[in-house]
């Protein structure tokens, strides 16, 4: 069973077309690095996997289950990391992890979610408003969200910005621990170089299209 | 490029509807113009009659279809029916704003004035309110897709609201003033009731001519941006069409 | 996860984030209040003149402070794009819905109950000594108000000119709401005996009802994709 | 045949028949239209058939207009005028009420007498709720029956419609 399988996912804004038949297959414990400019659709394509959308044309499947019709149930499986941090400006960090969980039915005890804010080295900072919160501290958090959950289909856009190295690293080795899980990730970067340890295929969308590239073409200015 | 077949349907259909349009209305305005005779009570001004209501009925038909319309869209989701909505909501906020402006101009001669808090004036001018911020909301979004889905929340939700206006407007009006000549008041006379369905029944064969000739006005723009896209992006990535 | 659950965490968030920032509460007292100033500078009214116009003047206040509440009680989701994380939660929307609609209750209500011993003064109300069906009253129309606006504030908040749109399409769906509540208003006020503005709440009751079990269901619509 | 052609044709056609039907229409009223004011009568003394419009005076009415049979005093700018009426059964027979009576002018009795009790007609507001009610409608209907027919034209030429 794939994790993921596209079929001919199109989407169309007017007259412009952001992805055209997209024919995507993704089996568990696979991670796949998505390259392209800005504009190619990555971030369009992330937001119909992440039931965010409906694509214009097309279908896809998620663990084998109808991305038309069995929403609920994919989202409970899934977790999309996206340029918003999902965060509340006025709920401390402890709080937004306790709801932002609370909505998909995991209710961890104080005592992990302190364990998961250290790990991701934020744990001095769990009882402060996210207002204060610097770019790459939410990102830390989003990681500890990421590790709490632990959701089977991981959607990464733009893991590693906003991170420092140490944070990258984090981020990184999660992503291995995830896919050696059995988890199936696709990370949408414009620093592959960074996702290249825990990458296992590598793909590029241009003007929409998606193509495999080997994983040596992996590199960071997708010129291929 | 392959047409819908819902188009080609309306296509095969449209002109047997629009003659019938014409010829009823034409019937229905020869017997409500010369061959129908005037009121006892209101003489001539009855005649205005034979226009405002079947546009009220029609108007009211227009709701219930674009209702209709949005709950089929959203169970579909096809694009065509989308169309449709759209069409009925222009079309039906036409009837409505007409419907009003002849119900103005039979409360002149009939109450002396041209606005009453009658409670079907209040509840036609609430429904075009209503018909508006619909056409309105549909300017408002860029995403297809979404405008659909909200402009039919929109319907539905104007739909299950409507009777309760009405309701509440007919209470509140027969509290604060004894019931004004109502426009029911007018006894339909045998003469009178043949120009009335004629006139009400090319009102609805107009109505759906209007729908068939807007759809596909909406559609065929539809198709022209979509056919436009696949050109653009041809020519953006040759590679990745062939 | 239990539907009561999502209900309870959706508006101990909201509660939460409102006491911490007393963005919405303070805006929407402080706009009621203005708005209630210029009316009783607009109408220099006896007291006799008052008790015609008061229930209208309240629920002009009330239900344009009510936009401002509503409005905010989405747009407050945009940042970060908290509004995704909540479509994406795999809960049922009818679950997020009625949280939201508790919260925009409880916020409009609690701004009513404040603003009520201020209207008593600005405008000379004799207070009738048993308040609990204008309270009644006012807990209804609310009701009726945040159901219909909650569904209307998730929708405008994903379009453009969205602090226009909210009005517009939410205040002519309302109009039933509007005239139930000055009726009933204003009975409750004068100390009419109840049987003769009782029908008026009981229309309010049937419209919270009819358009709160719709509103449920279409919510799933704008939520979803 | 040129399908924008063909939608001119039909149009003409319905718009020949509707001016047809309003000049019929107009005729018709116009014949009803033509009257008298009662200082007309007084001083013209018309024979035969006419109709005279005017508002009754206020106390001058005498008999039951609801037996059939009443007498009153019709006001012009200038004179009056006084009608006997022996006819049907008449409910708008009341001071200050336009009416239009019809009947004919008995010079020897000096008494206008009417057989026929009317309430004055309003053209003006019937053809006004015509007009605004058909004229958007035929407006709209023809401006977008335009529009599509040019869009299917474009279709056919256009190079954008080449089958995909």
């Amino acid at each position: 069973m794939n994790a993921i399988a596209c079929h001919g996912i199109s989407q169309s804004y007017g007259q412009y077309r952001v992805l055209r038949d997209i024919d995507l297959t993704l089996a568990r414990g696979e991670c796949l690095t998505l390259l392209g400019p800005n504009g190619a659709g990555k971030t369009t394509l992330l937001n119909i996997l992440a039931t965010l959308q409906r694509p214009s044309e097309g279908y896809y499947e998620m663990l084998g289950m109808n991305g038309r019709t069995d929403r609920d149930a994919i989202r409970a499986r899934l977790m999309l990391l996206a340029h918003g941090a999902h965060v509340y400006d006025d709920l401390n960090a402890r709080e937004n992890l306790a709801f932002a969980l609370a909505l998909r039915d995991t209710h961890p005890t104080d005592r992990d979610i302190k364990l998961a804010l250290d790990r991701v080295r934020i744990g001095a900072f769990a009882d402060m408003k996210i207002r204060h919160y610097s770019a790459g501290m939410k990102k830390r958090l989003a990681l500890a969200k990421l590790m709490l959950a632990r959701p089977d289909v991981l959607l990464l856009d733009e893991p590693f910005t906003a991170l420092d190295p140490d944070g990258a690293a984090l981020m990184r080795d999660h992503i291995g621990e995830r896919v050696a899980d059995n988890a199936a990730v696709i990370i949408a970067t414009h620093d592959p170089d960074k996702a290249r340890p825990v990458t296992t295929r590598a793909g590029q969308l241009r003007h929409g299209a998606f193509r495999e590239i080997a994983l040596e073409d992996l590199r960071a200015d997708g010129a291929v | 490029m392959t047409i819908h077949r819902v188009i080609r349907g309306v296509q095969r259909y449209q002109g047997w509807v629009g003659g019938g349009a014409a010829l009823c209305l034409l019937a229905g305005l020869y017997l409500g113009l010369l061959g129908s005779p005037p009121d006892y009570v209101q003489g001539e001004v009855v005649r205005i009659m034979y226009i405002h209501v079947p546009l009220a009925h029609t108007a009211l038909l227009g709701y219930t279809v674009l209702a209709g319309g949005s709950v089929w869209y959203l169970w579909k989701r096809d694009p065509v029916v989308d169309n449709m909505c759209h069409a009925v909501a222009a079309i039906s906020a036409c009837f409505t704003a007409l419907a009003t402006a002849t119900g103005m101009i039979w409360g002149k001669p009939t109450w002396d004035a041209w606005w009453t808090w009658d409670a079907r004036l209040t509840s036609f001018a609430v429904l075009l309110l209503i018909l508006l911020g619909y056409l309105m909301l549909r300017t408002m979004i860029d995403d297809p897709d979404k405008e659909a889905r909200y402009a039919a929340v929109l319907a539905i939700l104007g739909f299950v609201d409507l009777p309760i206006v009405h309701f509440s407007v007919e209470w509140w009006r027969t509290l604060h003033q004894p019931q004004s000549i109502s426009l029911r008041g007018v006894s339909i006379a045998s003469g009178m009731l043949a120009p009335l369905v004629l006139m009400s029944l090319g009102m609805s064969l107009l109505f759906s001519y209007m729908l068939m000739i807007r759809t596909q006005l909406l559609y065929l723009h539809r198709l022209l941006d979509a056919k436009k896209g696949r050109l653009l992006s041809r020519f953006h990535a040759p590679n990745a069409d062939s | 996860m239990a539907p009561f659950k999502t209900i309870r965490w959706i508006v101990w968030k909201d509660v939460v984030i409102e006491l911490r920032s007393r963005e919405t509460l303070a805006s929407m007292a402080f706009f009621a209040l203005i708005v209630l100033l210029i009316f009783s500078f607009s109408f220099s009214m006896d007291q006799r003149a008052a008790h015609e116009v008061i229930a209208g003047i309240i629920w002009v206040a009330f239900a344009f402070t009510g936009m401002i509440g509503l409005g905010k009680s989405f747009s407050a989701e945009l940042p970060h794009d908290c509004l995704d994380a909540l479509r994406m939660a795999p809960v049922s929307r009818g679950a997020i819905y009625l949280g939201k609609v508790a919260a925009n209750v409880a916020f409009l209500f609690a701004v009513e109950i404040l603003l009520f011993p201020m209207l008593v003064i600005l405008f000379n109300l004799d207070v009738v000594e048993d308040l609990s069906l204008l309270l009644v009253t006012f807990f209804l129309a609310t009701v009726g108000l945040a159901a219909v606006g909650t569904l209307f504030a998730a929708l405008t908040v994903q379009i453009r000119a969205r602090e226009v749109m909210l009005p517009i399409l939410l205040l002519p769906m309302v109009v039933p709401v509007m005239i139930a509540a000055v009726e009933a208003t204003k009975g409750a006020l004068n100390g009419d005996p109840p049987s003769l503005y009782g029908p008026w709440l009981e229309l309010l009751a049937i419209f919270d009802v009819v358009l709160t079990i719709a509103s449920f269901w279409l919510f799933d619509v704008v939520m979803d994709a | 045949m040129n399908p924008l052609r063909l939608l001119y044709l039909r149009w003409s056609v319905v718009l020949v028949a509707v001016m047809g039907l309003a000049a019929l229409t107009a005729q018709h009223y116009r014949d009803h239209l033509a009257g008298f004011v009662p200082q007309e009568v007084t001083r013209e003394a018309p024979a035969g058939d006419i109709r005279v419009a005017g508002m009754v005076q206020r106390g001058t009415v005498t008999g039951n207009a609801r037996a059939g049979h009443a007498a009153f005093q019709l006001m012009g700018r200038e004179a009056s005028l006084p009608v006997v009426y022996e006819g049907p059964p008449q409910d708008n027979l009341r001071a200050f009420k336009t009416l239009v009576v019809i009947g004919a002018w008995d010079a020897s009795a000096g008494v206008f007498r009417a057989r026929e009790i009317g309430i004055v007609p309003n053209y003006g507001f019937v053809a006004g709720a015509y007009l605004v009610g058909l004229l958007p409608l035929a407006l709209l209907v023809f401006a977008m029956s335009r529009r599509v027919n040019l869009l299917y034209e474009d279709m056919k030429t256009s190079a954008l419609y080449q089958e995909d």
